[in-house]
């Protein structure tokens, strides 16, 4: 079933400088469950496309449909977490959970309950009502992840999420990420830098060209062993094979 | 007039004036026609904005002769200072300020004044000084049986009392006049007719600065005393476009009204003496206003000196 | 029982310790020690006649009329008054100043034609407008009110709407993201995270607050420490203008610390 | 032949450009809309006697005023004088207060036992110290050039001071590496570093220059707009007061403006 | 030959709220010419000890040698690298690059010539007259180690220096560096997250132990592929090894 369709998508920034084509005439479709992963080179559009799926810019040209219905402004069924964690300071983390709830006047027993669970469940509890600062940034992230969870929305829309942690927590918090995630079924695009980790995580990987952003190629991602989680899968033969083909896709060379 | 050379070499004097104000003409009139240059005098000219600046500025040294009220020169003699401020000349003779009305009043008695607002000067001043004074005079209890608004700051009365504060004003010129020409108020009384002598603007020294410079304070006087002749001799008209150029963007014909106000009502000293019954109705007023502000009444004799006006008045004919 | 809760520190942290506390002490110690010889030379001066008391008053001359203002009762009112009418203006140029800011940066459009008013505005001596506020709310408090706003709320406005602006775009887009509408926007985003730009604004503005209601006293009044000002210069007691003086800057520098507290009450969460 | 180096546009884009500068345009109709009618009204209701030119003079009272000035060649004397002093007392007051905050940051500890006073006199309402300004230097042009520092100089050193403590503790420490000089800290991270900060500084001081000269003005002066200010206020002469603030507001943008682009030509690298 | 030799290092921060023991007792010998990564978990005192190193942290107690040498403050034989690249942005690329020349008085004809030649080697000679922000991290980092070596240092001491680069920009950016460093035969001491990073570029790689450091292993790396770069060892058979024994030892759960 599609989840989401993103139909001849192009999107034109004008500033007083001049103009910047961002993405061009882009198709796409996303299925129910799946996990997507947008790699491309830095600068190609990949924020502008998430930005125009979560109905934050509005695209030059095409349209966004989910479940069939067009949307032209933020949904309901839209949940988005960007490339640092952007918890307000100002609150405890209890509070910036519950900021979206609160924002769209959900703030009931039912949804609260399942707030409540969610932080139980990773680990979180006992730190709710510490202020982010006191955190550190993988517990951050979570925190962040639940007050986007917190919402239910059926789509996840991830920009970078581990890009601002370091090594061996971005692992940790991945394969942590992953499993909460696909615990709750829900459809996923996210944006990475890191080959290894779309290759990790994703059902399929989506290599974008050079700014305007078109469509390179989409690679299906399958892998032999079972239980698969994001650790386990780089032992995996496949997994060379798929990162080598996408960093040729991505014909790296830095300058 | 008179046809003495003019010295080569003028000596710089720092005068420090009080406000500048058209109550003040005659000073005006002796810088302007030159009775000063005659004298050897060349008149650096300054604004205090207030009379204890007045009184500051000269005894930092930073004027050689004041302009303003004789109070000032009490208040120093009181504190005791050692070179204190001694008077040598006297300007003007009565309070400049005028009692203004809502309505015409032609037989304006103070009496009436009963139960009625008036927008005074602010405490400790001499003009609401002056006009408490004239209002006790008259047999009434100022903030008793005649309520004074003394909060305003002198450049605000007009206004204030134009928004509707108070049944009368006092107010000094051009601004009452001018009032009178916008239709917003009326000139009853004249507070200087009613209070009768009092030094009101003089000029001082200090005691070391007088001794060390007798001849200089003698030709200071004399242009006084000539600028004094001349505002008698003259009209209105003439003395305003006399110092017309003391007062930027003034209208003459409002000028010429006032200085004729002021002649009507006698405000000028014909001569520079300051005598001593006039200094003593001053501290009258001063004291019968708050006696603390005068615990002890200095005698004329150490504060005032009327030797270089009077050598004035047999120099000049 | 209680000894056995310290925390034990090496002896190299005590003596760290100790050389903080002891730099403190340094400090507070160089501080008085400044006041200290600030007033004793201005008092030798002034007997040895080095500087001319009738001019610039001098200490125990001051203490004198203190405790004479102080046996009359007129001291505390004195104070209260302008300490009062300062509080005042102080909270409304704090309030009326925050709310234009959110104003202007409701409207784009108009902060932007509004801009070079605020700035001409800003630059305006007040003190000149002093009549004209007189002529239209009448000569009580509300004038001295009012011109002590006038002098710090362009201020607030200027500083606040620059604070509202450079709030992170980011945290704005995440809210988009729930559907908030521009109010919720301002309520959940802007206001909070301008809280310090709004308590360094305070910081400004006590200052001002206190200038403006010394102008305004001049201007009018029959009460509180600009009114003493003023009417010690009419009757040549600068003993009356100087004491204010030192008066006023008491009752500031306290007024600075309370304001400076709010900090650590509001910005809680950044310790 | 130059048409053929014309970036081309698309429409779209086209459409955008032409949007922008009809915001523009817009923004700009508005500020002269805003000032036309403000004028307007207070000419139709002065004329109505809706409002009392008497207390707040007219446009057209002081169209004929400005003519008479300029007829009398006083006009370009009294803004000459008050502009001059205001761009002594502005590039005095960046100066002096830019090497003050460098001496606090020299020495912490000075800074540290200074701050209270700094406090305080930031509190103070400058205008009541000016006759003891006049006592010290005299009653000319000095006066007024120190009294418009006093107003600006605390302000400068505070911020400016602030700005320095805000500077990256990195960079610093890069220069550490080098084996920088405390002096080459300065030179080399401090001060450029502070370059927007001071800018800032600047752009407050513009506005506290004119307030602190027109103060001046007020306690001592024979020229300038603020003696006009003053001296139209005694005679009650509305149209010369109204007149002055309005000059001085001309004046005031000008001289913004000017400091405004001080910015574009230090800050080059930002764009 | 023995180049550096840090001798019983102990660090103590004193902060009002308590003291902090970030170091205890460490001692460390580093060859000349060896490339010698620190890795250990977060906050543990590896950027302090770069600073005892460097001369900017006096030690509590122990002393660091450099050639049989006391030092006690900044030496003209240590370059050091901080993980942002700290260009000014006030000055062009060129300017940053001889600013610690112009710092040290040292801006004569030999140091300049040397300067261009670097520009020209690592291709940033088109850009010396271009401000910071108008380039892209990897240039910019590229732009900070110029400025380094400019200075000529023996010793090179590296914190995290790719950790704000992008992936792909790090893995080459990282290749880059590592030969322009053995071209110029320097000693280094690099501090990294990544242990991938850490085996593909050492000789050896020091594991400290949670905070107070202390040297918890010592591992030699060697492999057997020839002309090693840091892209292709990580092909090697060997690689994975070592990774596998480095995770182990920082003994990685997240909180
Ligand atoms: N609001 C905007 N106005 C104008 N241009 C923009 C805007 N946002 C992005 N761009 C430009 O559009 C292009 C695509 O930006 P975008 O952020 O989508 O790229 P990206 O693939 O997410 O890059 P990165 O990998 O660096 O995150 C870039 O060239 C960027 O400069
Ligand atoms: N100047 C300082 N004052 C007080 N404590 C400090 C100071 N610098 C560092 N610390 C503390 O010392 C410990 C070690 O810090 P350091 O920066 O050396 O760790 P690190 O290993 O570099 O960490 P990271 O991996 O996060 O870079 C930390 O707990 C830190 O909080
Ligand atoms: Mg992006
Ligand atoms: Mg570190």
């Amino acid at each position: 079933m599609i989840k989401l369709r993103a139909k001849d998508i192009s999107v034109i920034y004008h500033t007083l400088d001049g103009e910047t084509e961002a993405i061009k005439n882009l198709n796409l479709d996303v299925k129910e469950g799946e996990f997507l992963c947008l790699v491309g080179p830095s600068g190609c559009g990949k924020s502008t496309f998430l930005n125009v799926i979560a109905g934050l810019v509005k695209p030059s040209s095409g349209k966004i449909f989910i479940d069939n219905e067009e949307i032209t402004k933020p949904s309901n069924k839209i949940g988005y977490m960007f490339q640092r964690d952007y918890l307000f300071e100002w609150r405890t983390i209890y509070k910036n959970i519950v900021l979206g709830l609160e924002i769209q006047k959900r703030l009931n027993g039912d949804n609260l309950k399942m707030v409540e669970y969610m932080l139980q469940k990773y680990g979180l509890s006992s730190f709710k009502n510490y202020y982010p600062r006191q955190l550190s940034g993988g517990m951050r992230q979570r925190a962040a992840l639940i007050r986007t969870l917190a919402l239910n929305p059926d789509i996840l829309l991830l920009d970078e999420p581990f890009a601002a942690l370091d090594y061996q927590t971005r692992l940790a918090v991945s394969d942590d990420i992953y499993r909460i995630i696909k615990n709750e079924g829900k459809t996923v695009i996210m944006v990475t830098h890191d080959i290894s980790e779309a290759v990790s995580l994703s059902d399929r990987v989506v290599v974008l060209s050079k700014r305007p952003a078109r469509i390179k190629d989409i690679l299906e991602i399958k892998f032999s062993i079972k239980d698969r989680t994001p650790i386990k899968v780089r032992e995996a033969p496949e997994f060379k094979d798929y990162f080598n083909l996408i960093w040729k896709e991505l014909d790296i060379h830095v300058e | 007039s008179c046809g003495q050379k003019k010295p080569q070499e003028l000596t710089k004097i720092r005068l420090n004036e009080v406000v500048r104000s058209i109550f003040y003409a005659p000073m005006y009139v002796a810088i302007n026609k030159g009775f000063f240059e005659e004298e050897g005098l060349e008149i650096e000219l300054s604004t205090g904005q207030g009379a204890d600046k007045t009184m500051q500025q000269v005894l930092s040294g930073n004027a050689d002769i004041g302009f303003c009220g004789p109070e000032q020169v009490i208040y120093l003699y009181n504190q005791g200072r050692e070179d204190y401020a001694i008077l040598f000349a006297q300007l003007t003779k009565r309070d400049g300020s005028f009692l203004v009305g809502r309505q015409k009043e032609e037989d304006f008695k103070w009496e009436n004044l009963k139960g009625k607002t008036i927008i005074g000067g602010r405490p400790g001043g001499v003009p609401e000084m002056t006009l408490e004074y004239v209002i006790r005079n008259h047999g009434l209890t100022p903030h008793k049986e005649v309520n004074i608004i003394t909060n305003i700051a002198f450049t605000a009365t007009a206004q204030a009392f134009k928004s509707g504060t108070g049944d009368y004003v006092a107010l000094f010129e051009p601004t009452a006049s001018m009032l009178q020409k916008e239709g917003g108020g009326y000139i009853v009384a004249s507070i200087g007719k009613a209070s009768g002598e009092i030094p009101y603007t003089c000029f001082f020294a200090t005691k070391s600065y007088m001794e060390k410079n007798p001849e200089i304070i003698q030709k200071f006087t004399n242009a006084i005393y000539k600028g004094q002749i001349w505002v008698q001799k003259h009209t209105s008209k003439e003395i305003a476009e006399a110092v017309i150029s003391f007062f930027p963007g003034s209208d003459l014909d409002l000028l010429t009204t006032v200085v004729e106000r002021y002649k009507a009502q006698d405000t000028w000293s014909k001569d520079p003496i300051l005598k001593e019954e006039a200094l003593s109705r001053l501290m009258d007023i001063i004291q019968s206003y708050n006696r603390e502000l005068i615990p002890m009444r200095p005698s004329y004799e150490k504060i005032v000196t009327t030797e270089f006006a009077e050598k004035a008045l047999e120099n000049i004919k | 029982m209680l000894n056995e809760n310290k925390i034990e520190y090496s002896k190299e942290h005590e003596i760290f310790l100790k050389n903080v506390k002891k730099r403190k002490a340094l400090i507070i110690f160089t501080q008085i020690l400044i006041l200290v010889l600030f007033f004793a030379q201005w008092e030798i001066t002034a007997r040895l006649k080095i500087i001319d008391p009738f001019l610039v008053s001098q200490p125990t001359r001051m203490i004198k009329f203190l405790i004479k203002l102080y046996q009359n009762g007129e001291l505390f009112r004195h104070i209260f008054v302008t300490c009062y009418e300062t509080i005042i203006g102080f909270v409304l140029g704090t309030l009326i100043g925050t709310i234009f800011a959110v104003i202007l940066w409701w409207w784009d459009f108009l902060s932007k034609v509004l801009e070079p008013y605020l700035v001409v505005l800003n630059a305006l001596p007040k003190i000149a407008l002093g009549p004209i506020i007189i002529f239209w709310v009448g000569n009580g408090r509300p004038a001295i009110i009012i011109i002590a706003l006038m002098i710090s709320l362009i201020v607030t406005i200027i500083s606040v709407h620059a604070g509202f602006k450079e709030v992170d775009e980011d945290k704005i887009k995440l809210l988009k993201t729930f559907g908030a509408t521009k109010f919720q926007i301002l309520r959940y985003v802007v206001l909070p995270s301008s809280v310090p730009t709004i308590i360094s604004a305070l910081k400004i503005n006590v200052g001002l607050s206190w200038v403006g209601v010394i102008v305004g006293e001049f201007l009018v009044a029959k009460e509180g420490l600009g009114f003493l000002i003023v009417f010690g210069g009419q009757v040549a007691q600068l003993d009356m203008v100087m004491l204010s003086i030192i008066i006023l800057s008491i009752a500031a520098y306290i007024m600075y610390i309370l304001v400076a507290s709010l900090e650590n009450k509001f910005l809680g969460w950044k310790n």
